[in-house]
């Protein structure tokens, strides 16, 4: 069946209601207003306003009242508009929700899932970009996830659910219009790494909005008789380093795609992995495809410079690969 | 609380009455102009329309002094062109492009103009709020007589920002006008489901500050409150929390589908609406004519098409800029 | 702001006064010896003395039933005691052994407790709020009869936290009880260098929240006020603000030089110190002697010297253990 | 002339705050309790109450006031007590602070200085115990400055206030009670890495607390002949890369040193630098010693275990060397 990354989300949301009393939704207009993404349009007919909890402009507070509201027994999703709103919250998150269960000796889970849209690309301008992905994949005790397809918006929210532990999930902007086919079975887990598309020439390892261009520039390059394996990370905390690692073995090359700032990126962080495991089956330097250093800029024009592009991956292959 | 002036003939020279009326129409004819090129996709992005608010931005715009610190919202077009941020800057800026008053990197959300000291143009809910407490502190240790007025919405009461904001401008006594434009939604939350309080004056009464309500449909309420609301703070006297009670007539965002509020409710509102009710009192007391209205509504429309005509000429600033204005050029260190 | 009830004689039982009397000595005795053993390098890390303000946690924690929930701060080695966590538990977590309440991972700061729904132990100044109007959701989405109650010191109050949370649990009517214990300084900071109002229920009012402020040096007040307040929390008729009004006889922590207060003012608090002040009115009652005074403190002091050994004999926790409970074993994901 | 790192920032806020009326020092407990590492004793009396400010517990509260002061024409110091609490004032940083200057086309420069103090090390647990510079390293927009050594603890304020942008300054909190030689001359840049060790069997990149750890590991691994170069990075945004690519160039190996958690660390973008840049002057994999990835626990053995320690600095490097 085809359908829409915000549909799948929906889908998503909706199976976890109805599958579980103690799941509820809460966030800012998540109810009248039908979510800022449409993601949870028609769940507040569905399952009321004590579900469907629209809350007050508070990111901290509510956020924070979802650790809470998880270790009385509920099963909450805070929906965080997006990502850039999430710095308001994030002293609950990394504080109290990541830290709870080893400051305690044990004693707690925080079985809370957060969802937030993040990315950019529809021209909001610095303070509606960001790809903060990797402040969040630095923090032990969370696990994140980025669902960048149709099977994973769908499939990843009940094993996040399931996980007694908290579980942030990135929903890039860019992608809840993105329509594909929904495999039947869609149960997925939120461990592993996959391969989206086999290669033997370099391996492009990418995740969330950037797995389209990543995939798209892969065929461009197959175009050109250059046979790019893609990797999508999938869970960018804890990293499945193995299914990289065969990777890079098969391909002795590697260039990772990450809509994050250069500095300081995910992208870096495989790299370094790459570096310290897998050194002696690399074949040439590792290279990786980012943000410009920039506030995300407005115009189109100077946006589309700042992000990777299909164009800018292609290059960064044939550079490496000398073609 | 303080009460606010009493209401009556407009009690104003007929000039400066059509200055303001002229001002909010210049703000909704630029805005309405918006939204079609919004459509045609000349504007893209975020798009905030202040259609139906804009008694408050002339209201108390007009009370503040060429020196005062202007801090704003996302939804501030109309707090910049009043300003004196002229039309074209705003509308190039819309465009994305590099005559745009923040050479098109801001786009909608953020306006900014170091000549009339506006400081955007913030996409952040509360963000302006301590950043306004800040200014007001730059002013009080250098000793200037200067206001910070800092626009946002009531949603942003729930915020933390807000309430440390407040308490350090009330703490330290602050030259700080909070203007509170409550035009009942947050996006689609309404403020009784966003706040346990709905007197928002009770929120400024826990840090000890003087409030006020004005009606923000009524450009002669707001402009009166916040005159004595700016003489309180210009005297030294500490913060002062004002709340215009307003209504938005257009959808949130242009992605609204505006699920959560009755048509009905919005025409009722419309009928209060702020300019044709101030232009219908002005003509009631014989301080304009509708020629003159029509005018002043052709000069409004004139100022736009040109503003347009402008942004579609104005180049695009060259890629090769992108990492410009990251940092300051020259810093040496 | 609701009044305090009158005061009078003690209106309790002679051993219902007794066990608060005594609960106050435990904690007492107990920190002293923390202070000492801080001392000899046995409790490292920040160490929060509670020592004068042990009729806030003692009288309140009294009034509350064992399915309530407790959040504190790192100021919070009374209210573990009194809720019922091992005086050993905790002395076993400051030395950072295996037996600690916290697995020796916590430490002073981080004291919890499952079985007594004692949630810590934070760090975070205002940290906890948020935490317990999310407690306060769950029972009442569960229809569960519970009371949250959530203690903080007054500098919490200028946090944006605290205001996030005191709306929400305002806003969606949650069983909370909100315990301000205001001892008047956040580290060096007088409350009226960091608050605009003084008056802490100002700030419940602006959330239409009913508020009440106790004599927080007085067992017996703390203890009235919060059965009211208890009372109209579990009756549903949404969350409380309570001030307990007290003062902390020791430095902020073990780092304190206590630049900013003079020791008379300290001096003249000690004059009313919970203790002294509790044991001579039930004295003067007839509800206790001098003799059965000192077999109380008696029976305190062995606890804590039982405690102390029991710290001491603790093991550590292997080193190989250091990642253990960063996640939740078995999880299956 | 001997003193303690703390004593050398005191100095360095003392001569700020005489040079420049525009200078003042704001934050919690600045003032009459003397700062909470006593950085600030005695200035109070000095500069009085308007110019160490006291602030209540409102971390985005008054971060967001010191930038608006900047704006307003003053050159604020704010104190942060320590990084666990800037992630309250984050958004501040992050969506005005560092983005204001660009989204404004230019117009506005926001001349802050962010003081915090960093790092565990003294049984403070789980919550107080962060060192998130990289987070603070990931940002266009700002400087990041890590002084490890009492000249820079004295010579780094001054360059950072003279800066037009905002200049995140962390002191690591083990740091406070060193005490070294203060150079007659103490200015410095804040562009560069330096050089702290000459070496030529293997480079050891560093920064802030690291660094006392790390010259103690290069001493040990002297004595047993392995000669090893330490560079300490001093400014974490934007890196001195060609300091390290020159060093790296000699040695042929490289180990970094970072008290950040592994994943997502400043130390994974060192390595992701030089195995973009320097891959083939590399002769074995980069290696790395960071903290283990857990909150950091309170009981002293464990909390050892879970930081860099100068005995696995030394093992990073005889395994890296094969001896
Ligand atoms: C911190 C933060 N949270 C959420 C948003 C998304 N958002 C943008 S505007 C808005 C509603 C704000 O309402 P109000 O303050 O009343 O201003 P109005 O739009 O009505 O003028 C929301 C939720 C945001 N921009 N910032
Ligand atoms: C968010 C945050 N900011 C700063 C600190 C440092 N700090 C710890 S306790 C404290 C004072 C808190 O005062 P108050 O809330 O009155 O509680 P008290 O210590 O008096 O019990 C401060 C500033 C902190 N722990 N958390
Ligand atoms: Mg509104
Ligand atoms: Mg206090």
């Amino acid at each position: 069946m085809k359908m829409s990354y915000r549909e799948a989300i929906r889908q998503a949301l909706r199976g976890a209601l109805a599958a579980d009393p103690r799941v509820f939704l809460m966030g800012e207009d998540v109810g009248k207003y039908g979510g800022t993404y449409a993601c949870s349009k028609g769940l507040l007919d569905e399952f009321g306003p004590e579900r469907i909890r629209d809350t007050p402009l508070s990111e901290l507070g509510f956020v924070g009242a979802g650790i809470g509201a998880a270790l009385g027994g509920l099963r909450p999703i805070v929906e965080v508009m997006t990502v850039n709103f999430s710095l308001l919250a994030l002293d609950q998150i990394v504080n109290t929700a990541a830290a709870l269960r080893h400051m305690s000796g044990g004693q707690f889970s925080v079985p809370l899932v957060v969802r937030m849209a993040t990315g950019a690309g529809r021209q909001l301008a610095a303070q509606h970009s960001h790809s903060l992905e990797n402040w969040y994949a630095h923090i032990p005790g969370i696990k994140v996830l980025a669902p960048a397809t149709i099977a994973d918006a769908r499939g990843m929210l009940a094993p996040a659910l399931a996980d007694p532990d908290p579980v942030v999930i990135f929903e890039h902007a860019q992608l809840y219009n993105l329509e594909d086919e929904l495999p039947g079975d869609f149960q997925c887990d939120i461990a592993s790494a996959a391969v989206r598309r086999e290669g033997k020439a370099v391996t492009l390892i990418t995740y969330g909005g950037s797995l389209p261009k990543t995939l798209a520039a892969a065929e461009e390059l197959a175009g050109s008789g250059i046979d790019a394996e893609v990797v999508d990370l999938r869970v960018l905390r804890p990293l499945d380093t193995a299914t990289l690692f065969v990777s890079v073995k098969k391909t002795r090359r590697a260039v990772v795609i990450d809509e994050g700032w250069k500095s300081g990126s995910l992208a870096a962080e495989v790299m370094a992995r790459i570096a310290e495991e897998s050194f002696f089956e690399l074949d040439a330097p590792l290279k990786r495809v980012c943000s410009a250093e920039v506030p995300i800029p407005y115009a189109k024009h100077m946006e589309e410079a700042a992000l990777p592009q299909v164009p800018k991956i292609v290059a960064a292959v044939r550079e490496l690969l000398g073609k | 609380m303080i009460a606010p002036p009493p209401s009556g003939p407009v009690p104003w020279e007929q000039d400066f009455a059509r200055q303001l009326l002229f001002d909010m129409l210049r703000i909704r004819r630029m805005e309405e102009k918006c939204a079609e090129l919004y459509g045609e996709q000349k504007i893209r992005g975020f798009l905030h329309l202040y259609i139906g608010e804009e008694a408050c931005a002339v209201g108390a715009l007009h009370a503040l002094e060429p020196d005062d610190n202007i801090v704003a919202t996302y939804r501030e077009h109309g707090h910049a062109l009043v300003r004196g941020v002229s039309m074209n800057a705003i509308m190039a800026e819309m465009f994305g492009k590099r005559d745009g008053c923040s050479r098109g990197r801001g786009g909608s959300m953020h306006l900014f103009d170091a000549a009339t000291r506006f400081y955007g143009g913030n996409a952040i809910v509360g963000g302006g709020l301590p950043l306004a407490a800040g200014f007001a502190l730059a002013d009080k240790l250098q000793n200037m007589q200067h206001v910070t007025a800092c626009f946002f919405g009531e949603g942003a009461m729930a915020e933390g920002a807000f309430h440390e904001a407040m308490n350090l401008a009330a703490l330290w006594q602050l030259p700080v006008l909070f203007c509170c434009e409550n035009n009942l939604y947050a996006m689609g939350t309404a403020l009784a489901r966003s706040e346990a309080q709905t007197d928002l004056c009770a929120k400024a009464a826990a840090y000890g500050m003087p409030s006020m309500a004005a009606d923000g449909m009524d450009v002669v309420a707001v402009h009166e409150a916040t005159k004595l609301a700016v003489r309180h703070v210009r005297d030294g006297l500490g913060p002062f929390f004002l709340e215009c009670r307003t209504y938005r007539f257009r959808a949130h965002s242009m992605f609204d589908p505006e699920l959560y509020r009755d048509k009905t409710e919005v025409e009722q509102w419309k009928q209060r609406g702020p300019l044709h009710t101030f232009s219908a009192r002005l003509k009631a007391e014989g301080k304009l004519t509708e020629e003159t209205f029509l005018a002043l509504d052709a000069k409004a429309n004139t100022e736009v098409q040109a503003a347009v005509a402008f942004a579609e000429a104005s180049p695009w600033e060259p890629i090769e800029d992108l990492l410009k204005d990251v940092h300051t050029p020259g810093a040496t260190s």
